[in-house]
Parts: structure tokens; sequence; C-alpha cells
């Protein structure tokens, strides 16, 4: 033991060529999205390969990848990220739940890292900060590929059923904002996170008389609230629409299932493309919806470092209006705000097989440009 | 001192105390007897304010204090002890008797004063325990006292408040004999003693010697009602008081 | 002298701190009834419970006690019941949300075929009032049913605390005769303060005071002898014991 | 009768308070063990100390900091608690509450109101006080267990508003990063973790000092008596009432402290500090560490944040259910009941007659 | 007016839901003093292992007698887990009310994170007989079958536990334990025969309601009873520990309040107004609705 500043923190890997690049992956092992962290990392590694051709390797720089688990927990994902880059760290990618990501990502412009946010969706991430990066979909590219269902939306009525939570609220925000920009009147139903009879909101929801029914609704009463609306005769007699989750969910869809027009980020087969193969082979049979996140993000940190060195404002600048082949086909990350712009799709689910529809174009569902806050 | 008018408790359709009417004259000594469950730990209860009466009130001195709660009716100078010995377990005698020192005096809504600052507190304290004969016990744990140093321990707790009027329930319940002389001997301090300046005392007691011993009056409660309020000879005369109390009936 | 049916020895209990037994020894006859006697907090109703094995949770027993063959600090209650061993505890304790019948009905024991004529017989008043709530009962005949309870089974050895406790002089006198009749098949502990029902009943008498046995011998001779009674029982007008 | 318990259930196993306690030789040494431990604490972070097993990688670096910035916040919570469960015999189930306003409160002023840090803080504990004070007010007027509901019915309100995000205030459960100008750099990067384990180190020491100090004041005197006969002190003339609400305002606005540090050393608040669970827990900290002490619940409530984090970590290695930290983390709840009844505190007064064989002055009695 | 009856209708399922769990937790508390906070434990092992049993238990299925046989199963188990807590851990804390919290919290957390590593956090699709899918129409409101489900399934435990309560020896063991524990072991009676019984009765009641709940859920996952509890505890609280009626009548008024205000109140309302409820009761009476009044 010897004497140092409270302040010093170690240096990377001291610039010495050979040196491993350290990237820290915070994300959930544990605790309710665990299985979103899972497909997550999966994927990573499957693209850490891809993009390596095997070697893990940046020219002759091993990529030492670090693993934390943040149990969903954002103080527990904080006190991860300021340890790994307390140890040197440069790179950080991971953040399954939203609030994680938020409160990770200011920590990375505070202390110049680079910082890729993973599943989370919520728009606010998108140019939130110079050093953040995103490998995966946001809510607004949900909702253009929900847009895409109507065709005109002039004059159509929209009603927007989600949790009243900030998930339900950003979306029902980003309804309002596309299809009601476009043209149609857009009301919304939010029931508490916590509900788990439905009914009531079933009733009102059957009251409005909907053109189109956009669902957001993420978690384990899911399947009830689908029930009760397909009990309520909803899914019958109006177009409903709302992202397709992880395979696992798909058999608690159950008759429900049929009724439902779907957008997709991901599924199993959406894409073929020598990524995607890639990838399948690596996860091992069948993609899931979290799986491309990962590889992408992978993909991202190979270039940043290939071209960016130890050199973080270097990294930045080369992913920027960065364009590239990914699982999911043609991905291109926006200079201005670094949104993640990638094709989307329509799926229907008939028992427990997804089918695609149609597949959007990343231009036909590109976010409005942001500015960049910091 | 203190007076009671047709003072009544029921639970349900039971009158547990009945129709009570007590006066007490300053500086004396009442003496309250009566089988067990005669109501007189609930008369106590009731002047006391622990209970509300369903009917009757309760004066100390002057005014009316039957809407008053435990707290206010104490701040008037009315202290009591409980037939169950009561104190403060966790805290050492010494605390014990501070704390209700403290309370007597104000000052216990100071959260940022050391208690040991008090000098006054503290030597009033040391002085009480000297009274009742514990003063070479200050620095034990109440909880582990025995029974008989509880009950000196709960007068002290009470001179404490330097009360004008004294309920004593059972004394000297579960005092070992050898106690009881000493005990007496507090007992009749707190009236007749130097410290005592007109101080009225009610004593509940099974114990007839000591009754008759300290009391300047009797009263024999039964079932709630109030059978006789008379001098020691008279009461012991008493034909009901020998059928109710000594049960010479049978 | 017949071997006797309950045999204290040395028993001590502490509890929270407080010595309250400091080591009684007394033995019960195999028949009749010997009063357990001393003023108010001696330390009566601990003993029962103590040999009921009821002490408060935190208090500690120590000495020997035998119903019999039977190591009684060292059972658990409901065996000793189930013994033979019937408590009628000081307060009565009638379960006052159940009616008489379900509170007679829940003293059945295992085994042993209920006595409820015997009970009825005693106490007529019970079976008039089976239906009624026992909470609602008097003070007297919650008592009754308190000691009927006990009486549904054939018992050893009957521990009965205060039954007269805060009872009318009319209601103490049936109580009395109701234990008497008891007493002719089943030898009683019992606790009493009113000396009256002692000397009508008790044959032994033991008297505690301050947590220990003061004096043991005949009733008669502890109520027979003015200043005797006095001395151990403070009642009468001088002496503290020795 | 048997109903008793559950009211008596209030009272934790009674421990004299220390403050309280008749003084012993050598007190002045006792006195300043205290602030010898907090001299240490402070400069530990100039030392690259490796503390292999306990943490990894040497003391002073970031990521461990930080970890024990957030120990200390829990265990200065964990002391404001016991001045409410082991000092005044409350059992509440809401205390999580006053912590969580003092976090959202201080976190929504300064991102959203954009008001300077110091501003937003001295508001934001002047609120929860209030807020302490208004509801100890109305649960206050039950006792027992009822109390205990009614105080966790609360906290879960405060959880349901908090989820709700009421005009996108609380940023529901994505919760609220803090930020804006109002933040003072030097408590912004993880080059200044330091900082922020300062601050929670003073935390702590605020807290127990407080705690401490009015232990030991008369009024602490009521809290203790209160804790072992409300009825008692009654009749000595006080109104039980009014003191246990001053417990329940103070242990609310010491919470709401903590919340304040703790929003500054996580960098933002989520609703996980609104969980019935937490609050519950706050109840395990203290009884882990042991109730009425003075260095009980801190140390109980650092053990336990300590634990909760470091088993994310290492627990994920370990086969089965063991990589599951909650799973662990139960199990040593369950443990903690049975191998340390009087709590960690209880150990040292296991050691006491020991200690008194070696000292030859007799050892006085100490429960 | 058809809304009405759906809101009554559903509103009563969940009501149902909640007196399942809160009966077990109230006769728990009553006769042993325990807080159960592990309560909702054994409504996930009934879910679970009703979910299990119906595709590996033999002769078991999601369908039909297979689905009663599989439910059978899983209030099995839930009955004998809640019995094994009662003997292993509970059993040596009686009166020891702090410490009991404890432990229980500390189960409820570690058989959460068990349920959690064996099979995962995400629902599992949960056996549903094809009866229970469909809707009943009652004019023009169409009443989910699961809730008429619920419903009848917690009448009919209401019913079994008072005729038990009232007519069995054992019941009126547990009925004079809650008012005095002690004295009936003065009477000769093993009361902690009684303690088990009644934890093994709350937790088949547990069970039951998490295999209804999974089918009325339609799905099943680890957190399920948690959730349920707080309310459950609310429930016992306004309804007076001990009493069964009162968790009855308490459920009725929480579910019923909940339904209505989230209809024609603002989403989310209604759970606060169920804890502005329990506030009022506890003020106005402390013991709760048909609760003894606690003597301090
Ligand atoms: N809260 C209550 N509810 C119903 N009855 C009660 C209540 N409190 C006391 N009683 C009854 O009132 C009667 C008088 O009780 P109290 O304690 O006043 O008697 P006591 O004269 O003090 O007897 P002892 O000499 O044993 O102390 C007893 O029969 C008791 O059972
Ligand atoms: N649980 C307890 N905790 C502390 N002290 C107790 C406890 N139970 C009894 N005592 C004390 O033990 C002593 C003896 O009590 P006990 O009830 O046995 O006396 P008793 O002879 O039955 O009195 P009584 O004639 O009034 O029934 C009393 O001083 C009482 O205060
Ligand atoms: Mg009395
Ligand atoms: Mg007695």
């Amino acid at each position: 033991t010897g004497c140092g500043s409270p302040q010093e923190t170690a240096t990377g890997g001291g610039g010495a060529s050979t040196a491993p690049v350290k990237v820290g992956i915070v994300h959930s092992q544990t605790g309710a999205l665990a299985s979103y962290g899972k497909q997550y990392i999966d994927g990573f590694k499957a693209g850490l390969a891809y993009a390596t051709n095997g070697t893990n390797k940046v020219g002759d720089r091993a990529i030492e990848v670090t693993e934390v688990d943040d149990a969903g927990d954002p103080a527990k994902a904080v006190a991860a990220v300021k340890d790994l880059i307390g140890k040197g760290t440069k790179i950080i990618a991971g953040s399954t739940a939203s609030g994680v990501a938020l409160q990770v990502a200011p920590l990375a412009a505070q202390n110049k890292v680079l910082f890729i946010s993973g599943p989370a969706a919520t728009d606010a991430i998108t140019g939130v900060n110079k050093y953040t990066f995103r490998s995966g979909r946001q809510s607004y590219q949900d909702v253009m590929t929900a847009k895409s269902f109507i065709g005109d939306a002039a004059g159509k009525k929209v009603v927007v059923f989600g949790q009243d939570s900030a998930f339900g609220k950003s979306n029902e925000a980003a309804v309002k904002a596309v299809i009601g920009g476009a043209g149609a009147t857009v009301t919304s139903v939010l029931a508490p996170a916590s509900a788990t009879e439905f009914t009531p909101f079933a009733s009102q929801l059957k009251a409005a008389k909907p053109d189109l029914l956009f669902v957001a609704w993420a978690g384990t009463t899911a399947p009830a609230m689908w029930q009760t609306l397909d009990q309520q005769g909803i899914l019958a007699s109006t177009t409903v629409v709302t992202g397709l989750d992880i395979r696992a969910s798909w058999p608690t869809f159950g008759a429900a299932g049929a009724k439902i027009s779907f957008l997709s980020h991901y599924f199993d087969g959406a894409s073929d493309n020598p990524a995607a193969q890639a990838a399948r082979s690596a996860v091992g049979g069948t993609l899931d919806l979290f799986n491309p996140d990962g590889f992408t993000a992978a993909q991202m940190i190979v270039r940043a470092v290939q071209e960016g060195g130890d050199d973080v404002d270097k990294m930045v600048s080369a992913l920027e209006g960065y364009s590239f082949d990914g699982v999911k086909g043609k991905l291109t990350i926006r200079a201005e705000d670094h949104a993640l712009l990638q094709p989307m799709y329509q799926a229907t689910l008939t028992g427990t097989t997804a089918k695609l529809e149609k597949a959007l174009t990343p231009e036909e569902v590109a976010p409005p440009a942001a500015a960049m806050k910091g | 001192m203190l007076r009671t008018q047709g003072l009544t408790w029921r639970v349900g359709e039971v009158a547990i105390v009945d129709g009570v009417d007590i006066a007490l004259a300053p500086g004396e000594f009442l003496g309250v007897i009566g089988p067990n469950g005669a109501g007189k730990t609930s008369l106590f209860n009731l002047v006391s304010g622990l209970r509300k009466p369903t009917a009757g009130t309760v004066w100390l001195g002057d005014d009316d204090v039957t809407a008053l709660p435990p707290h206010r009716r104490a701040r008037r100078g009315l202290g009591r002890t409980f037939q169950s010995s009561s104190v403060f377990g966790s805290l050492p005698v010494r605390e014990n008797v501070r704390l209700a020192v403290q309370a007597h005096r104000g000052g216990s809504m100071a959260l940022w004063r050391r208690a040991a600052s008090f000098k006054d507190v503290a030597s009033a304290a040391d002085g009480v325990l000297e009274t009742v004969g514990l003063g070479h016990r200050g620095d034990v744990l109440a909880g582990t006292l025995a029974h008989g140093e509880k009950r000196k321990l709960e007068i002290a707790l009470l001179l404490a408040g330097e009360p004008t009027v004294l309920l004593l329930d059972e004394p000297m319940a579960g005092v070992s004999a050898e106690d009881v002389p000493e005990l007496v001997a507090v007992i009749r301090g707190l009236t007749r003693g130097a410290d005592a300046t007109g101080r009225s005392v009610l004593m509940v007691e099974h114990h007839m010697d000591v009754i008759l011993e300290l009391a300047d009056r009797i009263a024999v409660m039964h079932h709630g009602a109030l059978l006789a309020c008379d001098t020691p000879e008279a009461v012991m005369a008493h034909r009901g008081v020998q059928e109710a109390y000594l049960g010479e009936g049978l | 002298m017949t071997e006797p049916i309950l045999r204290v020895d040395d028993l001590s209990v502490r509890i929270a701190g407080l010595h309250i037994l400091q080591g009684v020894s007394f033995t019960v006859a195999p028949s009749g009834v010997t009063a357990l006697v001393g003023r108010n907090g001696v330390g009566k109703t601990t003993t029962l419970r103590a040999l009921v094995g009821l002490t408060p949770r935190g208090g500690e027993v120590t000495g020997s006690a035998r119903i019999g063959a039977v190591d009684a600090l060292h059972t658990p209650t409901h065996r000793l019941v189930r013994g033979g061993l019937g408590y009628v505890p000081e307060d009565r304790c009638v379960f006052a949300g159940l009616t008489v019948a379900e509170n007679l009905r829940l003293a059945e024991r295992k085994g042993a075929a209920p006595a409820y004529d015997r009970v009825y017989a005693l106490f007529p008043e019970l079976s008039k009032r089976a239906k009624q709530r026992a909470g609602t009962l008097s003070g007297g005949q919650q008592q009754m049913l308190a000691i009927g309870r006990v009486l549904l089974a054939d018992n050893r050895l009957l521990l009965v605390d205060e039954p007269t406790k805060g009872l009318a002089p009319k209601v103490v006198t049936e109580v009395a005769e109701a234990l008497e009749a008891v007493a002719e098949h089943v030898p009683v502990l019992l606790v009493e303060q009113n000396l009256a029902v002692v000397r009508r009943l008790a044959r032994d008498a033991v008297v505690l005071a301050a947590g220990r046995v003061a004096w043991t011998g005949a009733a008669d001779r502890l109520l027979g002898e003015p200043d005797l009674t006095r001395a151990l029982l403070g009642v009468g007008s001088a002496g503290v014991p020795a | 009768m048997t109903q008793a318990v559950p009211v008596s259930a209030e009272a934790p196993p009674a421990a004299t308070p220390p403050e309280l306690a008749p003084a012993r030789r050598l007190r002045w040494l006792l006195g300043l063990g205290p602030l010898l431990a907090l001299v240490v604490a402070a400069v530990l972070p100039y030392f690259r100390l490796p503390l292999p097993g306990i943490l990894d990688g040497v003391f002073n670096s970031p990521g461990n900091l930080q970890l024990l910035a957030t120990c200390l916040v829990f265990g200065g919570l964990a002391a404001s608690y016991d001045l409410l469960f082991g000092r005044t015999g409350l059992l509440s189930f809401g205390h999580a509450l006053y912590f969580a306003a003092g976090i959202y409160g201080t976190d929504v002023l300064v991102t959203r109101a954009g008001l300077p840090l110091w501003q937003a803080a001295v508001f934001a504990l002047v609120g929860s006080t209030t807020l302490a004070a208004l509801l100890g007010a109305i649960a206050l007027r039950t006792a027992g267990i009822a109390f205990a509901m009614v105080t966790l019915a609360f906290a879960q309100v405060g959880a349901i508003l908090v989820a709700r995000d009421f005009g996108g205030l609380t940023g529901g459960e994505e919760g609220l990063p803090i930020g804006g100008a109002g933040l003072p750099d030097f408590l912004v990067g993880v080059a200044n973790t330091v900082n922020l384990y300062w601050l929670a180190l003073a935390y702590v020491a605020v807290v127990v000092f407080v705690v401490a100090r009015v232990a030991g004041s008369p009024t602490g005197r009521v809290l203790a008596g209160l804790r072992d006969d409300e009825r008692r002190v009654g009749v000595l003339g006080l109104d039980p009432y009014r003191y246990k609400l001053v417990a329940f305002t103070l242990a609310g606005g010491l919470a709401a402290l903590g919340g304040i540090v703790y929003v500054l050393v996580v960098g933002g608040a989520s609703p996980h500090v609104t969980s019935s669970e937490l609050t519950l827990s706050l109840l395990v900290m203290v009884v882990l560490g042991g109730p009425g002490t003075r260095w009980g619940p801190v140390i109980g409530g650092i053990l336990y944040m300590y634990l909760d984090n470091r088993l994310t970590n290492l627990a994920t290695d370990l086969p089965g259910p063991l990589s599951q930290p909650l799973f662990v983390l139960g199990a040593i709840f369950i443990l903690a009941v049975y191998f340390f009844p009087g709590g960690l505190a209880s150990l040292a007064t296991r050691v006491g007659p020991i200690r008194a064989a070696f000292t030859r002055r007799q050892p006085r009695t100490r429960s | 007016m058809s809304t009405f009856i759906l809101l009554t209708l559903t509103g009563l399922g969940l009501a149902a839901l909640y007196f399942l769990v809160a009966s077990g937790l109230s006769l728990v508390f009553g006769l042993a003093d325990v807080l159960n906070f592990a309560h909702g434990l054994f409504l996930s092992v009934g879910a679970y292992a009703t979910w299990w049993a119906a595709d590996h238990l033999p002769g078991a299925g999601p369908t039909g007698f297979g689905f009663v046989l599989a439910a059978a199963f899983g209030v099995v188990c839930g009955a004998v887990v809640a019995a094994l807590v009662e003997l292993v851990l509970i059993r040596p804390l009686y009166s020891r009310t702090i410490e009991q919290v404890l432990v229980t919290v500390g189960l409820s957390l570690a058989g959460v994170a068990l349920l959690q590593a064996t099979w995962g956090a995400d629902p599992r699709p949960f056996p549903r007989p094809e009866w229970t899918r469909r809707v009943t129409a009652i004019g023009d409101a169409h009443i989910p079958n699961a809730s008429l489900l619920l419903v009848l399934a917690a009448a009919a435990v209401l019913a079994l536990l008072l005729l038990f309560l009232r007519f069995t020896r054992v019941g009126l063991v547990i009925r004079a334990g809650v008012e005095n524990r002690e004295m009936v072991t003065a009477l000769g009676i093993d009361v902690r025969k009684a303690f088990t019984l009644v934890f093994a009765i709350g937790g088949a009641a547990a069970a039951l309601a998490g295999a209804l709940g999974g089918v009325y859920f339609g799905s099943v996952s680890p957190a399920q009873g948690g959730s349920l509890l707080i309310f459950a505890f609310i429930v016992v609280v306004i309804g007076g520990m001990g009493s069964v009626v009162g968790s009855a009548y308490a459920a009725v008024a929480v579910g019923l309040l909940q339904q209505f205000v989230n209809y024609y109140g603002t989403a989310g309302l209604g759970d606060i107004c169920v804890v502005a409820l329990l506030a009022i009761v506890l003020l106005v009476r402390p013991q709760g609705i048909a609760g003894r009044a606690v003597t301090a």
C-alpha cells in the first residue's frame, strides 16, 4: 500500500498499442429483465466474434470484456460504471432498462467515455449527449411502424392504451406526434402499471370505438390485459397494433395473438444476411428480440476501437455517420443525434410462429433529428 | 383536596364502580379496602383519568377535572402508583426518577440540551431516592430490582412529581415481609414527614395492619359501591365490613 | 399418612428479574382440599401457573414438582392436563366469544367420555344457558363454567385459583358448595383469599409469604388461632410476620 | 391477553440507551473513540489500501468509494430509523417514504426547476420533514400493528405517486437522473467520487451525533420511557402523543437528509427507493445491528448495503439459486435472526463479561 | 347499466382473489400472532405447482378434469410448503413478532428468487380450461368466466371455512385459540398443532388463489404473489385481524372500490382510495371492521 490522491483514477491501457482494450458491459443478469439481458449479451458475443473474424482482437489489441450485473437497479448500474471507469475502462455498453440508460448516460459525458445504450427503448437517450450512442431501436421507431398500418392517417380515430408510466407516456407522446401529426385524432387511456384487472379500461376503450388501437404494455400483466381486450371483443372490432415481445411471451397471447397486428423490432426470420446467419448460428438456432442490439453494439465498439484507439473523441467521430450491415440489415448512426436508423418490421403471429408481413426501410421509420443536448 | 361525586363506571351492564362519593381533606390519609374485584383499582383509574367514568365527577381542589387526560391531572398535582408495579425497566433507577422530576419541572421538550446538564433535576432526583431509601441503587437497571424495591421506586417516581394528592394502589402487594416496616415508614413520611406539606393520600391495601397503622379514615368498597367510610375503629366494628371483606358472613 | 398426590420441592420462579418464588416446598394430600393462602402478590398464582407449566415467557422455573409419578415441571401443559390435572385459572378465562356449550365441548378430553351429567347436576345454570355466549355470563356463572370445564373429565388433581374472587357473597356460597361436592372425588389445591371459604373447605393449609412457605398445617389450627391468622395473613389489627 | 402480544411487539428487545447508561470510568475515552474512527475514515481515501476479499482493487478506487458512500448513507438511514424503532419503540413500516421524499424533492427541484443544489436541498428537507409531521400526526392516533400498517399504506401511496409520474416530474419507473446547472462541479464525475464519500461520511456522523445527542437529552429520557411503558409516562404528566410525534418527525427529517445525500451519490432517483421492500429492509438493518444501540444500526445498515451490492457481483458466478442475489440476501435475513438474536451489537455485550474478567474493576450491571 | 354489471362482477372477481389470500393471512395472524410476509409466496407456489403439474403430472392436464387435478396438486403443494414453513421457521419464534417479520420477509425474497432461478422471470403461459377463456353474456355485459370461477371458488372457500370453524372440533380450538391461546393448552389441547393446521389452510387457500389467478391472468410469474400481498394485508387490517368474515367484507369493499374508481375516476386513483379507506377505518376503529379490540 502506498499513498495516492483520492482523485486519481487508473489510466486506460496507457496508450501502449498492444495493451488490451477494456470494455464494460453493464446489463441485467438478474431481476425482472434478466432474459432481455441474456439475449443482449449472447448477441454481443456473436457480434464481437463476427466483427473481429473470431479473433476478438482489433489489430493486435485484445478486447477485454467485463460483464457486470445491474439487476435493473440504476443505483447498482451507476456504482458498477463508476467502478469500471475508475479502472480505466473507456467503453461502456449494456443498459437493459431505460432507467439504467438514463442514469448512466450523464456519467459518460461527465467522464468522457463512450456509452452505447442497449435494449432500453426510451427516446430520451437519443441526442442526450455527445458520448452516448444506442445499439437498439427507440419508441419513436415503433410508433412510425405502427403508423404504417393505417396508411393515410387523416381523419382517423386513434387511441393509445398504455401503462401510466414513463414507458406508456413516451409512447403516447410519440403517437400524438407521429400519427396525430399526420391528421389523426389521438386520445389515450392510461392504466396503472400495477393493475391486475383490466375490465374498466377495456370498457373505456370499447366506448371509444377507435379505427386504430395502439397498445403500449410491457411486463408480467400483459397476458391478462390481452385476454380482457379479447373477451370484451375489442380485438375483433378494431385494428390493434402493438410491439412483438420476446419469443417466450408469444404463447401467452393465446388465441388473441391472431387478431393483433404486430410491429416488430426483430424476430427470427425477419432478415437474412451474413450477419444474421452468423448471429443465428452463434446463439444456437433461433434469434430473438434483443440479440441484434448486442450484436450491433459489438460492431460499433470494434469500429470505435479501430478508428479511435484509446481516444474517446476519435471514437465518437468515427461512429457518427457510420453506416454498416448488421443483423437487421443496413444500419446508420445519424451524426446529429446518434439515432440508430434501422429497418423495422410488420408481423403476424399464428400460434407460436411469427410471419414477416412487411419490412420498412430505415428512412420510412426514421425519427426526426433531435438537437444534441450535451 | 380531592372530591368525587356519584362516580360510576359501567362495562356493559355491570357497574364496576358504582356511585362512589369520597372527599379527601388536605393532609388526610384515607385507606381503601375491599375484596378482590371490588373496584378499587378501577376507582383509581377513574380518579387518575386512565378511564372515563360513565357518570359522576371528579374535583381536584376547586376545579372539575373529569374531562382531563391523565397527564393534565398529573400536572395539577395528582400522582398515582399502579397495582402491578410499572417502572421503566430498561433505564437505571436514577434515570427513572430524573424522568419523573423533569416531567414535573417541565423542560422535557429539550432535544438539544444534555440531560446531565440539568443539575437541579439530578439533585432533586437523588434527594427523592434518599427519601425512599434507594440512594445506593441508583445505577441499577430498574427492571432488575427486587419487587419491594420496585415498589419504593414507584413511590419515588410519585414523589418526584411533588403531588398534593397521592393514589397508592396496594403498595405492599408482593413486598416481602422484611421490607414492609421500611415501606410503611416511607409512606408515613409522605404525609407526616418534614417535606410533606398538607399532602393527601388515598391508599388501597389488603394489608390490614398497615392500613390501620396509617389511615385517618378507611373507606370500604364492595361490588363497586362504598360500603362504609369512617374511622378505623368504627369500620372494624362495622357488620357489613366483616361480611364483605373478612367474610365472617358464611 | 398416605402418599401425597402432589409433592413440590424447592420450587423457585424468576420472572423479569423478580425472584417471585424463593424455594417453595409443600405437599397436597391425595384427598380433600388443601388451601394455598397468603396476601396478594405472595406468589400463589405464580405457584399454580408454574405447576401447570404456564409460567410467562422469560420466566425460569427451578426445583421439582411431582404429581404422582409425573414430573410436572418438565411435561408440556397439554400432556399434564390430559394426564388428569385440572386447572381453574385466577380470572376464569372462559372463552367470551364461544357459547357455554362450546366452552364445555372444548374441554372434552381424548379417550374419556365427557361427564356432562355430573357438570349439569352441579351447575344446572349451565345447561339452561348452553346457547349463551360465555362473555355475557355474570362473574359467578363464568366461574361455574370455568370449574365445570375441568369437571367434564376425571381428574387426579384440581388446581383452583381464587374461585370466589370478586363474587357476591351469595355466589361465593354457591361456588363453595360446588367445590365441596367436587372435593369428595378429587383432591383440590385451592388458592383462596376468602378465609371463610377456606375454613369451610380446607383440611390442610399452606401459607405463602413473600415467595416462601411461612406455615403449613391443619386449616383449623391456622384459622382457629386469631393470632396465627393475623400473623400469617395480616388480617386483623397488629403484627408483621417475623 | 394473547392479543397483547402484537402490541407489545412494538417495543424492541429493550437496550439501555448508552447515553443514559450510568457513567463509567474512562467515559471520555469512549467519547473519543468515535471521533478517532471518523478521522480515520476521512483520511482513508488518501491511501491505496488493498482490502482483498472485502473490496476488489484498492480502497480509494472510485468504484469502492462509490460502494462505501452508498453503504454509509444507509448506515445513517438505519440510525435514523432506530430513533423511531429502537429508541421510542415505534414500529413503522413507512420510514423509507421520507428518504424517498428527500431524494425526489431534491432531484425534481434541481433537475426540473433548475434550482441551485443548496436551495433545493433546503426546500426538500423542510418539505419532507413537514410531510413526516403531518402523516405522523395521523398515523400516531393508532398504535401497534395498526400503526405499522397505516405507515406502510402511506408509503405505498408514495410509491404509487412516483410510479404514476405526475406531470412527468418523477420520470416514473425510469427514474430521474439528477442534472442541470444547479449541480456543483465537485460532486460530478468519477474523479470526484471521493467527495461523495466524504459527504456520505458526514451524513452518518451527523445522524449518529444527532441521535446520540437527542437520546441523551431530557426528551431522549422521555422517549426511552415511552418505549418501556407509555401509560406510566402519561401519569407522570407528559403527553405521549407529542413526544412520539417529535421522534417521528425528527426521524423523518434525518431520513430526508439521507435522501438528499443519496441522490447525489447515485446521481439520480429511481422508484426502487419507494418500494415496501426497502422500508422492511430498514427493519432488517436495525435488528441486524442491534436496536437502541449507538453503533449497531449504523453497522447493520452498512453491512446490509454492502451485501446487497457485492452479492450482485459475486453471486452471479455461483450455481443454481445462489446466483440470485435476492436469494442469498433473503437467506441471510433468516440466518441472522437465528444467529444474532440481539443483533451484532449484542456480540459486544456478550464479550463484555470476558473484558470484565481482564480488567480488575468489577463490571457494573448492564442489562 | 351493462357496464355497471360488468364492473361489479369483475370487481367481485378481484375481491375473490384478495379474499383467498387474505383469509389465510388473517387466520394465521389471529391465532398465532404471525405477520406472515411470506404468504404471497404460497400463492406463487400454488400457481407454479399447478402450471408444472398440468404438463408433467400423470393424469393432469391443461383442460377439464386434468386441470382440476393439476390445481388440486397446486393446492396441496401450497399447504405442504406453508406447514413446513410453520414447523421449521416460525415455530421457534412464537411471540417474537419482529423476528417473525424478518424471517418471513427474508423467506419471501428468497422464495421469489428461487422461483426465478428455476423458471425465469418472464410470465409463463398458464393452462386454461376452454370454458374459462370464454365469457358469459349478461345483457350486453361480457363477464369473463374466469372471474365468475374465482367468485364461486372464494364463496365456496368462505362457506367451508365458516362451517369448519363453527362445527369441527379443530375449528373450535382455533376460535378459542384466537381468543386465548394459553387457556386452550390449559384444557389439555396441543394448540401448536392448530397453528400448523392454520398455516396449512392459509397456504392452501393462497395456493388456490394462485391456481385460479393463473387462469385469470393467463400467465404465471414469480412476483405475482408479492404484488397481491400488499392489498391482501390491507384487506386483513380493514377486515380485522383474525376474522374470516371481516376479510370477506373488506375484500369486497376493496375490490369494488378499485374497480369503480378506476373506471369513473382517473386511472390509478383506485389504489389510492383503497389506502385512504384503510387509514380511515383504522382511525375510526383501530381493530378493523370485525376485529376484537386489541387491549394494550
Ligand atoms: N376493562 C374492564 N372490563 C371489564 N371488567 C373489568 C375491567 N376492568 C376491571 N373489570 C372488573 O371490575 C372489577 C373490579 O376490578 P378492580 O381491578 O377495580 O378490582 P380491585 O378492587 O382493584 O381488586 P384487587 O383487590 O384484586 O385489585 C373486577 O371484577 C374486574 O374483573
Ligand atoms: N409476568 C410477571 N412479570 C413480573 N412480575 C410478575 C409477573 N407475574 C407475577 N408477578 C409478580 O409476582 C408476584 C406474585 O404474583 P401472584 O399473582 O403469584 O401473586 P398472588 O399471590 O396470586 O396474588 P393475588 O392474591 O393478587 O392473586 C407479584 O408481586 C406480581 O407482581
Ligand atoms: Mg386492584
Ligand atoms: Mg393470584
